[in-house]
C-alpha cells in the first residue's frame, strides 16, 4: 500500500531511489515492470482487485478510532542552494518556442516551483502575438508523458549511452567520405540545424541528409519553382485582402500555421464592411465552415475549377492568355459555374486587394496557377519569401534512401524524424529496409514502430528539455530554451547525436548555439546582454526574411495547367492531416485525443467521412464498418456521415491506428496511411468500398447537430443585419422582468466580472478548449467515459448545421458557464456548494460539494461537469503538470468554468498588496489569452470603457436563453456572413 | 404495599355491570383489562379524557417555530449568502421543512406521551406473573379493584364472586 | 435507550475538534533541533530574515540551507547537532523539515496580503520566540479564520510591527485596528472563491 | 336500572356487498387463527421465497459496495442525464410506501371498517418500502461520506445547509416520514404483541414478545391513551403523506427543466404514489391471503374496496397525464412542446405508451364488480400497475433531462448492471423484510378484528331486534 505519510515523494535525503536515474536501474533489474504500468493515463476500468484490497486494508487501518482525525505527517522541502530571486509560490515565465512542421511559434511557459505548468502564446512573437493553438497548449503533456521511451536499446537489449557514443565515435572515424552514412530528418527552419547539416556534409561529402515529412510533400514548392523559378513561399496580406479564394486550403485551422492567418483575416472582416471568403474543398474544414460562399468538389475536380476560375478572371480582366484556359476539358456543373463566375468577378473587382490560396494537397500546376492569378490581379509580381526549410522537402527522397538501404550501401543511419516507419507511404518498405542497416540510430520519443525495427533506439529529449533554435514562417528566429532539466537521465537530444559526426562532440548544443549567434550581434552591444534579451523576449530581432517581389513565368504555368489530368469518376479517397493528432505525433497526447474534432465532435477516433448523398446511395449510416481497398491494400474503418462533404469522396484523417508506441495512442482509430501511396499522397481514385458486418460506437461529445429552430447560435447576413429587419434580437437582449428584490448582499461592489464571445470572430479552432483544460487541471477521461457522456471540458464548442443537409451553413459556438445573475444551479444545491459572489461569479466550492448533481440538471446550458469516477489518480508525473493554484478535484465533485477565478484572485492580491485596484485588462482568462482571433473578451462591466462593457452594448450582442430570466454575464455576439448575391 | 383483587368475566357487558355494581358498593379505585378497547368503559370507571391532544399540539407548534427559526437564522443571519439572487429570508422556501418538523415533533411527543401516560415500559408488573391473567389479552375481561387493607380485599373478593366473576385472584406488590 | 444513538455523533463532533483528537497543538519533532527561542529571542533575528516569502508571495517559505550556513559555516561548524545541515548543504539535498501549520489542499492561504494589511505573525503562529520546538497555537479552522475576516479590527497592527512578537496596541485594540483599516484600505472578503478555487 | 338504550346501529354500508368477516368465532379462536402464521412452522414455499429474496439482497450489497468503492460512475448516469435509476427507485419506493399510510391512517379517520384487517400488512409494506427508498438519497451522492453536510449541525466551518433546495426538504421529509411510520406501526402493534406474548407456548417467544410489548396489560387507562394516541398519529400521518410526496415532486417541479417545471406535479405525484402503493398492497395481500389462509378475515369486501381505490387513484393519474400533455401543448413554449413531443412520438414513445396502458387502461377493468373480487385478475393488474408506475417515473425523470434547452447537450441514457442489480436488489430487500415480518410479527391486528367482530355482532343483534320489534323482516 503506498505510504500515507509522504504526499510528494520528490528526491529527498535518504528517500526511496528517485526514478530519474533509471540508467542505473536499467542495469540492475532486468525486465522489471516499467515505473508506470500501461494505461496509467487512461481512466480506471472499474474496481481493480488491488484497489479493493487497498481499500479494505485502509478501512481496517482507519477503523481504529483513536486519533483518526490526526492528519498524516507532511514534509516541507526548502532548497539547499536557492536559485536567484526565487519566491515560493510565485510563478516565473520563460519565453521559448514550439516547433510544428519545421516552423516555430513563440510560446511563453509558466514555471511554478521549477516545473512548467502552462504554455501560452508569446505576445512579442510575430506569429502568435499572445495566442496559442491547441497543439502548443497540449505540448506540456508530451513532456510529462509517463509512457516516454526510457532505456537505450541495442537490438532490444537495454544498454547504456556510453556504448552508443562509443559506436558513434567509431562510425564517425570513417574514411569512405560518408558514402555509407545517411541522416533521416524532418525539414526544419532551424539555423543551427542548417549549419550542423552543412558541417556534416562538409566532413562527409558522400553522406546524404534525407528530408521526410508526411504533411509537406513538396507540391507547393514544386509549384513555386514552376511559376517563380526558385522554391519561394508566397506571403498573403490577409489584412488588405477584401476577396479571398481558397482552393482546398484550410488556412484558418491553427495547426498549419494559421494563428497569424486567422487573426489578420478576421481583423479584415469586422463589420461594417466585411471581406468575402470563397472556398472550394472536398471535406468540411474550419475554413469551409467559415466561408461565405462554399463549393463542394471532389479533390480531383479542384484543378478543373481552378482552371475555370483563371479563365473567368482572364475574361473579366481582358488577359487573353488566361482566357484561353477555358477551352477543352469537361465543363463545370451549374453550381460550379455560378461559384466560379462570382469568385472571378469578386477577385477582379478588388484587383490587388484580393488573394488566391491553394492547399498543399493540390498538384504543383494549381499552385503555379494561383501565383499567376495573384500576379495578374496585382502588379504582375508575387510577394514572397525564401524557403528556409533545410533540407528542402522532397517527396522522392525517402524512396531513394530505401533503395540505398536495400542495396546495402548504408552502414550508419541516424533518424531524428518522428516514427518514419508509421508515416512512410505504404509502397515504401522502410521498416524492412531498416533491419538491413548495421547501425541505425533512432531518437525515440516512444517505443514505436520505428524503434522496433532499428538496431539502436535512443530515448530523445522533449523540445522543452534541450537547447535549439528555430525560425517562424516569416523568418523571425527564436532561441528554444529548455524549461526543465531532462526528466530522463538516459535521454539525448538529436543535436548531441549528430555532433558525433560533425566533430563537435565536446561542445554541448548550448555552446554551439551561442557560437553561432555570436556573429549576429552588432559590435557596440555586448553579446551577453543581447543573449539575455533574446531569451527574455523570445525573438532574435533583425532575422525577418526580406520580402521579394518576383515576376511569374506565365507561359510555363499555362503549359503545366493544360497538362493537368481530367477529374476521375467513381469513389475517390482523400487524405487529410487530422486537426488534432496532425500526422500522428500527437496521438500520445490525451488532451488532444479527447479534444472534440471541431467539425465532427469526434474524440479518440478517426472515421471515413462520407457525404449524406453517398451514404444513402451506399446504404451506409453512422458507425457502419466498411472495408476500403486500393491497389491491393485494404483497411477496415467505421463510417461517419458528415454534412457538407463532397459526394463520392471518402475523406480519411491520417495519424491514427498506431500499433506500437504509447498506450494512449495504441489501437485508437484505423491506420489510413496503409492506403497512402507515394504517387498519390493526398487523393487517389479507384478505391473499392465494401460493407463489413459489425457496428462501431463513436465517442461523440455532441450527438445532435440541428438547432431545432431555437435561437441558440445566431447568424445572419451583413446586409440583412444592417437593414435591421430581424426584430428578434431585441427580445434576446432585454433582461427578463422578475419578482425578486435586488441581489441581497454587499452594498459597494468594486468589480462586476463579465465576458463576451463574438461568434463572428470564432473559427472553431478549439485552442480555447485545450487552454482551459491546461489552466484548470481538467482530466482527460478516456474514450469509454466520453462515450458514456462524461467528458470534463468546462468549455465546449457546440457546432450546429443549418439549412439543407448537402449545403449546410455551419456555426460554432463556444459555451462555458455564463455565470447567471439568477442562477438556477444555486438555489437547488442543498449544501450551498455553489453560491454567487458579490462580483458576479457563480462560485463552485469543490470541498463543500457532496455530489447530488441537481445543479447540473437545473442548468439550462448544461455546462456543469461531474467527476463520476476518480479521474485524477495519476502517478508523480501526473502531479507535476498540474496548476498548483487550482484544486485538483476528487471523485464525486461537480466542476465548471470559474472565469479563471485563480487569476482574478491572484490579480486582486497583487493589486491590493501594491495598494491599487485591479487595472483594466490585468485579468485575462486562459481561453481569452489563447484565442488567436480575440473572440473571447473578459473584463469588468463596472468600467464602461472596458472592451467587455462595449461588447455588452454592441448591437450584435444577445443573451443565450434570455427568456429563462437567468441574466447571464457571458453574452454572445451574432456572426455575420457576406454572401455574394447581396453585393449584386 | 399495594394489593389488588382481580375478577375475570366473559363478556364486555358483564364487565360493565360488575364495574357499576362495585362502584355502587363504594369501591372507587377500579380498572378493567380487556383484549380490545371496550366502548364506554372509561365513563363507567370515571376516567378523565386523555390530555395527549394538548401535548401533541404544543409539540407540533414548538417543532414548527423551532424549524422556521433555524432556517431563518442560518440563511439570513449567520452567513447571508447570495444564492441565485433569491431573497435571504425566502419565506415560502422555509414552509416545507417547518411543516415536516411540526409533524415530526408532534408525532414523537404523542408516542412518548402514550409511553409515559401508560407507565410503559414496565415489563415486571406483578399481574404479568400470574398465568391466569394471560387471558386478559385473549378473551377474558378482567375487573381490578385496588384495596389498601386486607380486610377491604376480602370484601372485594366476595363482591366479585357474587357478581359472577369466573376467576377471582388477589395480588400483593412486594416493595 | 434513545440517548445512545444520539450520543455517538456528538462525541465524534467533539473528538474532531479538541486537540486530543487532532493532535494539533503538540510540538513537532524536526530533523534538526532548531530552537526559535535562541535564534529569534536571544539573537534577535527577525521573522523576515528567514521567512521573507511571507512579504512577497503566498507561502512564507522555510529558509534554504545556505542561509543557515551563512553563520554556521563559521560558528558551531563542528557541532554534531548541525551535521544534517552541513550534509544537506554539501550534498545539495533539502533538509526534510516536518510541517507544523497545515491547511487542507483546497485552501489557498496567501501570506503576502495578510502581512501587508497588518496581520501580525503572532496573531496566527503565537509566541514562536518562546517555543523550543514550533507548535501550532491557533485552531486554523474555517470558523476561526471567518471570525477575523468578519471583524478584523481588533487583530490588526501597523505593518511595521507585523513581525514584532511583543507588540501591544497602545489603547483599545479596536480603535488602533480601525485606524490601520482606514490607512491600508483593509476590506477582507468572505466570498468562497477568496480561499477555495 | 332502566333497560340500556340500544347501541347506535351500525347500518350495513350500502357499498359493501360482501360481509367483512366470513364467520363468527370466539375471541380465543379468532386470536389463535390470526396468530397461526406466527406460531406454526412455515412451509417449504416460504423458505424458497426467503432464499430468493436473500439472494437478491446479497446482489444489492454487491452493487452498493461497487457504487461506494468506484463511485457513481459505476452507474449509467452521464451529463445531461445526471439523475436516473437512483432517483427513479427513490421516488418509486417512497410512492409505494404512501398507500400503507393511506390504508392505516386516512381510512381510520374516515371510519372505514374494512381497513382493520389489512392495515398492519399495509403499514409494514410502508416501512420496508421506506427502508428501500431511504437507501438511495445516500447512495446517489457523489461523496456519500459527506452526507452530514445536509444536516444543520454546528460545524467548525460555520457553514449551514441551504434550505431553499428541495433536497434539504427531502432529507427532513424522509426522516419524518420514516419516524412517524415506525411509531404509528409500533404503537398499533403493542396490544397484539401482548396477545402474542400471552398466546405463545415456548419460553423464548414469550420473553421476546414480552419485551417488545413493553409490558402492555390492556388496562382501560392503556386503551384510553392508546386510542387517542393512535387517532392523533393517524391524523398527523394523513397530511404527512401528502406533504412528503409533494416535497418529492418539488425535486422536479422546482427545477426549470421543460417537462419538470409544471404545477400539476404535486397532486399528480401524490395520486401516483397512492396508486402505485395500492398496487403493491394488492400484489402482496392476494398471495399472502392464500398462503396464510386469511380468507375469513381478508374477505371479498376488502379486495373490492382496494380495487375501487385503485380505480379512483388510477383515474387521478390518468388526469395527470392528460393535464401534463395539455399544458405542454397549450403553453406554446417550444421547449415544453418538445418535452412532451419526445414522449408521444420521440425516442421515449414505447416507454410512454407502456405507461399509458398499464396506468390508465388496466385500472378500467375494475368497473366490473366481478373482476374486482377475482384475486387472479387483481394480482395481475397490480403487478402491471407497479411496472407502469416505475416506467412513469423513468420517463418523468430521464426524458426531460436527456433533451432540454440546447440541442448540443442532448444525449440518451443506458443503465449498467449496477443500476439493474440495485433495483432488483431493493426488491429482494423489500420481499425479505415483508416475509420476515409475516413470520415473526402478528400480521393482522388482532385487537381491532376482535373489536370489529363484537361490533358486527352487536349491530346484527340490534338489526334483528329492530326487525322483530317492527313485525318480521322487511
Amino acid at each position: 500500500m503506498p505510504p500515507l505519510t509522504d504526499r510528494y515523494p520528490l528526491p529527498v535525503l535518504g528517500g526511496p531511489e528517485p526514478w530519474r536515474s533509471l540508467e542505473a536501474r536499467a542495469q540492475e533489474e532486468e525486465g522489471t515492470s516499467p515505473e508506470f504500468p500501461p494505461g496509467a493515463e487512461a481512466a480506471p476500468r472499474g474496481v481493480s482487485r488491488r484497489a479493493l484490497l487497498e481499500l479494505a486494508a485502509f478501512g481496517t487501518a482507519v477503523s481504529g478510532l483513536a486519533g483518526c482525525f490526526r492528519a498524516p505527517n507532511e514534509k516541507v522541502l526548502p532548497y539547499s542552494r536557492p536559485p536567484p530571486e526565487f519566491t515560493p509560490g510565485v510563478p516565473h515565465h520563460y519565453a521559448t518556442g514550439f516547433v510544428l512542421d519545421g516552423y516555430v511559434r513563440g510560446v511563453l511557459a509558466r514555471s511554478q516551483e521549477g516545473r512548467p505548468t502552462l504554455v501560452s502564446g508569446n505576445p512579442s512573437h510575430p506569429e502568435s502575438l499572445g495566442a496559442a493553438g491547441a497543439h502548443e497548449q497540449a505540448s506540456l503533456l508530451g513532456l510529462y508523458d509517463p509512457h516516454r521511451a526510457r532505456a537505450v536499446r541495442h537490438r532490444d537489449v537495454p544498454t547504456s549511452l556510453a556504448r552508443l557514443f562509443e559506436m558513434l565515435r567509431r562510425r564517425a572515424a570513417r574514411t569512405d567520405g560518408g558514402a555509407g552514412l545517411r541522416l533521416l530528418v524532418e525539414p526544419s527552419a532551424s539555423p543551427l540545424w542548417a549549419r550542423t547539416c552543412a558541417q556534416l556534409l562538409e566532413r562527409f561529402p558522400e553522406a546524404r541528409v534525407v528530408p521526410f515529412s508526411s504533411t509537406d510533400t513538396g507540391q507547393a514548392e514544386a509549384g513555386a519553382r514552376l511559376a517563380l523559378g526558385r522554391p519561394l513561399r508566397a506571403i498573403p496580406d490577409w489584412r488588405a485582402a477584401r476577396a479571398v479564394v481558397s482552393l482546398d486550403d484550410d488556412f484558418l485551422s491553427t495547426a498549419v500555421g494559421g494563428l497569424r492567418a486567422s487573426r489578420e483575416f478576421i481583423a479584415a472582416r469586422m463589420p461594417p464592411e466585411l471581406n468575402r471568403l470563397w472556398v472550394v474543398e472536398s471535406r468540411l474544414s474550419l475554413t469551409g465552415a467559415f466561408a461565405d460562399e462554399r463549393l463542394r468538389a471532389r479533390p480531383s475536380r479542384v484543378p478543373l475549377i481552378a482552371r475555370g476560375l483563371a479563365a473567368e478572371v482572364g475574361r473579366v480582366l481582358g488577359r487573353e492568355d488566361l482566357a484561353t484556359l477555358a477551352g477543352s476539358g469537361p465543363d463545370l456543373s451549374t453550381a460550379e459555374r455560378r461559384w466560379v463566375e462570382g469568385a472571378a468577378r469578386n477577385l477582379a473587382g478588388h484587383g490587388a486587394r484580393s488573394w488566391v490560396a491553394v492547399g498543399e494537397a493540390q498538384p504543383p500546376a494549381v499552385h503555379a496557377l494561383a501565383h499567376l492569378l495573384n500576379a495578374a490581379l496585382g502588379d504582375g509580381t508575387v510577394r514572397c519569401v525564401e524557403r528556409v526549410l533545410v533540407p528542402p522537402p522532397d517527396a522522392g527522397a525517402l524512396s531513394s534512401l530505401v533503395e540505398d538501404l536495400q542495396a546495402g550501401r548504408v552502414d550508419t543511419l541516424l533518424i531524428t524524424a518522428w516514427n518514419p516507419v508509421f508515416r512512410a507511404p505504404t509502397d515504401v518498405p522502410l521498416g524492412a529496409a531498416l533491419e538491413r542497416v548495421e547501425d541505425a540510430v533512432y531518437c525515440a520519443l516512444h517505443e514505436d514502430e520505428t524503434s522496433a525495427r532499428v538496431s539502436w533506439s535512443v530515448p530523445t529529449t522533449h523540445p522543452y528539455e534541450s537547447w535549439e533554435d528555430g525560425r517562424a514562417m516569416d523568418g523571425t528566429a527564436t532561441v528554444l530554451q529548455p524549461l526543465i532539466a531532462p526528466l530522463l537521465d538516459s535521454a539525448v537530444s538529436p543535436l548531441e547525436l549528430v555532433a558525433a559526426f560533425t566533430g563537435a562532440l565536446a561542445t554541448p548544443p548550448y555552446a554551439r548555439l551561442r557560437a553561432q549567434w555570436r556573429a549576429h550581434v552588432p559590435p557596440p552591444e555586448s553579446f551577453e546582454d543581447a543573449w539575455e534579451r533574446w531569451l527574455a523576449e523570445g525573438i532574435i530581432p533583425g532575422t525577418r526574411l526580406p520580402e521579394l517581389r518576383v515576376p511569374v513565368d506565365a507561359s510555363a504555368v499555362l503549359a503545366a495547367v493544360r497538362r493537368l489530368p481530367s477529374p476521375d469518376e467513381g469513389l475517390e479517397l482523400h487524405f487529410v492531416t487530422d486537426t488534432k493528432v496532425h500526422d500522428g505525433r500527437f496521438g500520445a497526447n490525451p488532451w488532444l485525443q479527447e479534444l472534440p474534432d471541431p467539425v465532427t465532435q469526434l474524440t479518440w477516433d478517426n472515421a471515413v467521412w462520407v457525404s449524406p448523398a453517398t451514404a444513402s446511395r451506399l446504404a451506409l449510416s453512422r458507425g457502419a464498418r466498411v472495408r476500403l481497398e486500393l491497389r491491393g491494400r485494404a483497411v477496415e474503418a467505421p463510417v461517419l456521415v458528415v454534412p457538407g462533404q463532397a459526394d463520392d469522396t471518402l475523406t480519411v484523417p491520417l495519424g491514427y491506428g498506431q500499433r506500437l508506441g504509447s498506450p494512449v495512442s495504441r489501437g485508437v482509430g484505423f491506420d489510413a496511411q496503409a492506403l497512402r501511396f507515394q504517387d498519390a499522397p493526398w487523393f487517389a481514385p479507384g478505391v473499392r468500398l465494401s460493407r463489413v458486418e459489425g457496428h462501431h460506437d463513436f465517442a461523440l461529445t455532441q450527438e445532435h447537430w440541428r438547432m431545432e429552430g431555437r435561437p441558440v447560435a445566431l447568424q445572419t447576413t451583413a446586409a440583412r443585419f444592417a437593414a435591421r429587419d430581424d426584430s428578434g434580437l431585441e427580445r434576446l437582449q432585454a433582461p427578463q422582468a422578475h419578482l425578486y428584490p435586488p441581489t441581497p448582499t454587499h452594498a459597494e461592489v468594486r468589480h462586476r466580472w463579465g465576458m463576451a464571445i463574438d461568434l463572428h470572430r470564432c473559427t472553431g479552432c478549439s485552442a480555447c478548449v485545450v487552454a482551459c483544460q491546461a489552466e484548470n487541471n481538467i482530466p482527460a477521461v478516456g474514450k469509454d467515459q466520453v462515450r458514456r457522456g462524461r467528458e470534463m471540458h468546462w468549455l465546449r464548442i457546440d457546432r450546429y448545421f443549418q439549412g439543407d443537409e448537402h449545403e449546410p451553413s455551419v456555426i460554432t459556438q463556444p459555451l462555458m458557464c455564463v455565470h447567471c445573475e439568477y442562477a438556477p444551479c444555486e438555489y437547488v444545491c442543498p449544501v450551498a456548494a455553489t453560491v454567487h459572489s458579490d462580483e458576479g461569479l457563480n462560485q463552485m466550492v469543490y470541498n463543500r460539494c457532496v455530489g447530488t448533481r441537481y445543479c447540473s440538471n437545473n442548468c439550462p446550458y448544461k455546462v456543469r461537469r461531474f467527476n463520476y469516477l476518480e479521474y485524477n489518480r495519476g502517478g508523480p508525473l501526473d502531479r507535476m503538470y498540474r496548476n498548483p493554484q487550482v484544486t485538483v478535484r476528487s471523485r464525486g465533485v461537480m466542476e465548471k468554468c470559474t472565469y479563471c477565478v485563480q487569476r482574478i484572485e491572484g490579480a486582486r492580491i497583487t493589486a491590493r498588496v501594491e495598494g491599487r485596484d485591479i487595472r483594466q485588462g490585468e485579468v485575462r482568462t486562459a481561453c481569452q489569452q489563447a484565442c488567436p482571433t480575440g473572440a473571447i473578451v473578459f473584463g469588468d462591466l463596472e468600467r464602461p470603457e472596458d472592451p467587455v462593457s462595449q461588447l455588452h452594448r454592441d448591437p450584435r450582442h444577445y443573451a443565450l436563453l434570455n427568456h429563462l430570466g437567468t441574466q447571464p454575464r457571458t453574452v454572445h455576439l451574432i456572426r455575420l456572413k457576406n454572401p455574394w448575391e447581396d453585393a449584386g | 404495599m399495594s394489593r389488588w383483587v382481580l375478577g375475570e368475566f366473559h363478556s364486555p357487558e358483564q364487565l360493565l355491570e360488575a364495574a357499576r355494581a362495585l362502584r355502587a358498593q363504594g369501591f372507587h379505585r377500579l380498572d378493567a383489562h380487556t383484549p380490545f378497547p371496550v366502548e364506554d368503559v372509561d365513563g363507567v370507571l370515571g376516567l378523565p379524557p386523555s390530555r395527549l391532544p394538548l401535548v401533541a399540539l404544543l409539540a407540533g407548534v414548538g417543532g414548527a417555530v423551532g424549524a422556521y427559526v433555524v432556517q431563518w437564522f442560518t440563511q439570513a443571519v449567520d452567513w447571508p449568502l447570495n444564492v441565485g439572487g433569491r431573497p435571504l429570508h425566502s419565506g415560502p422556501a422555509f414552509i416545507p421543512i417547518t411543516f415536516e418538523s411540526a409533524v415530526l415533533s408532534s408525532a414523537s411527543a404523542i408516542f412518548m406521551g402514550v409511553m409515559v401516560a401508560c407507565g410503559l415500559p414496565r415489563v415486571t408488573h406483578p399481574f404479568l406473573r400470574m398465568e391466569a391473567f394471560r387471558s386478559a389479552s385473549i378473551d377474558g375481561f378482567w375487573l381490578v379493584v385496588a384495596v389498601e387493607a386486607p380486610q377491604r380485599g376480602f370484601e372485594a373478593e366476595a363482591a366479585l364472586r357474587e357478581l359472577g366473576a369466573a376467576v377471582v385472584l388477589s395480588v400483593e406488590d412486594r416493595p | 435507550m434513545v440517548a445512545l444513538p444520539a450520543a455517538i455523533p456528538v462525541a465524534l463532533l467533539l473528538l474532531a475538534r479538541n486537540p486530543l483528537g487532532t493532535g494539533a497543538f503538540e510540538p513537532v519533532p524536526q530533523p534538526v533541533q532548531f530552537d526559535h527561542r535562541h535564534h529569534a529571542a536571544d539573537e534577535g533575528i527577525g521573522c523576515r530574515y528567514c521567512h521573507e516569502g511571507a512579504w512577497e508571495g503566498p507561502s512564507a517559505g522555510i529558509p534554504p540551507t545556505s542561509r543557515c550556513m551563512g553563520c554556521h559555516a563559521q560558528i558551531w561548524n563542528e557541532s554534531t547537532l548541525l551535521a544534517p545541515v552541513r550534509q544537506s548543504y554539501f550534498e545539495d539535498r533539502p533538509i526534510p523539515w516536518n510541517r507544523v501549520h497545515r491547511l487542507p489542499d483546497y485552501v489557498f492561504f496567501n501570506h503576502a496580503i495578510h502581512v501587508h494589511k497588518g496581520v501580525g505573525c503572532v496573531s496566527c503562529h503565537g509566541r514562536v520566540d518562546q517555543m523550543a520546538r514550533v507548535e501550532q497555537v491557533a485552531p486554523l479552522t474555517m470558523g476561526w479564520c471567518l471570525e477575523c475576516h468578519r471583524d478584523p479590527a481588533p487583530n490588526l497592527r501597523p505593518p511595521e510591527y507585523v513581525a514584532d512578537m511583543t507588540w501591544r496596541p497602545p489603547g483599545p485594540a479596536r480603535e488602533r485596528g480601525l485606524e490601520v483599516m482606514r490607512a491600508l484600505d483593509v476590506s477582507p472578503r468572505t466570498e468562497c472563491s477568496t480561499c477555495h478555487r | 336500572m332502566s333497560e340500556p338504550l340500544p347501541l347506535a346501529p351500525v347500518l350495513a354500508d350500502p357499498l359493501v356487498v360482501h360481509p367483512l368477516l366470513e364467520e363468527r368465532r370466539t375471541d380465543a379462536q379468532l386470536g389463535e387463527a390470526l396468530l397461526r402464521p406466527v406460531l406454526t412452522k412455515p412451509g417449504l414455499g416460504y423458505w424458497a421465497l426467503v432464499g430468493l429474496c436473500a439472494a437478491l439482497t446479497a446482489l444489492l450489497c454487491v452493487a452498493i459496495t461497487v457504487t461506494l468503492v468506484t463511485g457513481v460512475g459505476a452507474w449509467g448516469n452521464n451529463i445531461p442525464v445526471a439523475w436516473a435509476f437512483g432517483i427513479i427507485n427513490f421516488v418509486w419506493w417512497i410512492g409505494i410506501g404512501h398507500a400503507g399510510t393511506l390504508i392505516s391512517a386516512i381510512l381510520l379517520l374516515f371510519g372505514m371498517k374494512w381497513r382493520s384487517s389489512v392495515n398492519r400488512m399495509a403499514e409494514a409494506m410502508t416501512l420496508f418500502a421506506l427502508v428501500c427508498a431511504a437507501l438511495f438519497p445516500l447512495l446517489h451522492l457523489g461523496r456519500p461520506w459527506k452526507f452530514y453536510y445536509l444536516f444543520p449541525y454546528p460545524s467548525s466551518l460555520r457553514m449551514w445547509p441551504q434550505f431553499r433546495s428541495p433536497l434539504t426538504w427531502d432529507v427532513v421529509a424522509v426522516t419524518t416520514y420514516l419516524t412517524v411510520s415506525v411509531l404509528f406501526w409500533y404503537l398499533g402493534m403493542l396490544p397484539d404483541l401482548a396477545t402474542a406474548r400471552d398466546t405463545a407456548k415456548q419460553g423464548w417467544r414469550r420473553r421476546v414478545w414480552g419485551l417488545l410489548s413493553l409490558g402492555w396489560r390492556g388496562s382501560a387507562r392503556h386503551w384510553r391513551h392508546w386510542r387517542t394516541g393512535y387517532l392523533l398519529l393517524a391524523g398527523l400521518a394523513t397530511p404527512l403523506v401528502v406533504s412528503v410526496h409533494t416535497i418529492v415532486s418539488f425535486d422536479f417541479a422546482v427545477a426549470q427543466l421543460p417537462g419538470w417545471h409544471s404545477t400539476i406535479f404535486p397532486p399528480y405525484f401524490v395520486a401516483g404514489a397512492i396508486f402505485s402503493g395500492l398496487a403493491m398492497v394488492l400484489s402482496l395481500l392476494v398471495p399472502a391471503r392464500r398462503a396464510l389462509k386469511l380468507h375469513a378475515v381478508v374477505t371479498q369486501a376488502h379486495l373490492d374496496a382496494l380495487a375501487r381505490l385503485l380505480l379512483v387513484s388510477g383515474l387521478f393519474v390518468a388526469y395527470g397525464y392528460v393535464q401534463e400533455h395539455f399544458f405542454g401543448w397549450y403553453s406554446g413554449d417550444p421547449y415544453e412542446m418538445h418535452a412532451m413531443e419526445i414522449l408521444r412520438t420521440g425516442p421515449y414513445a414505447p416507454a410512454f405508451w407502456l405507461v399509458f396502458t398499464c396506468n390508465v387502461l388496466v385500472p378500467q377493468l375494475f368497473w366490473s364488480a366481478r373482476l374486482r373480487t377475482n384475486p387472479a385478475v387483481l394480482w395481475a393488474a397490480a403487478l402491471l400497475v407497479n411496472v407502469g408506475m416505475w416506467m412513469e417515473r423513468f420517463i418523468i425523470i430521464v426524458s426531460p433531462l436527456s433533451e432540454d434547452f440546447l440541442p448540443s447537450s442532448w444525449r440518451h441514457y443506458a443503465p449498467t448492471w449496477v443500476d439493474l442489480s440495485l433495483l432488483s436488489g431493493t426488491l429482494g430487500l423489500f420481499g425479505l423484510g415483508f416475509l420476515l415480518f409475516l413470520r415473526f410479527l402478528p400480521p393482522i391486528p388482532i385487537s381491532e378484528v376482535k373489536a370489529l367482530q363484537h361490533e358486527l355482532a352487536a349491530s346484527e343483534a340490534f338489526a334483528s331486534d329492530v326487525s322483530t320489534r317492527e313485525g318480521g323482516g322487511r
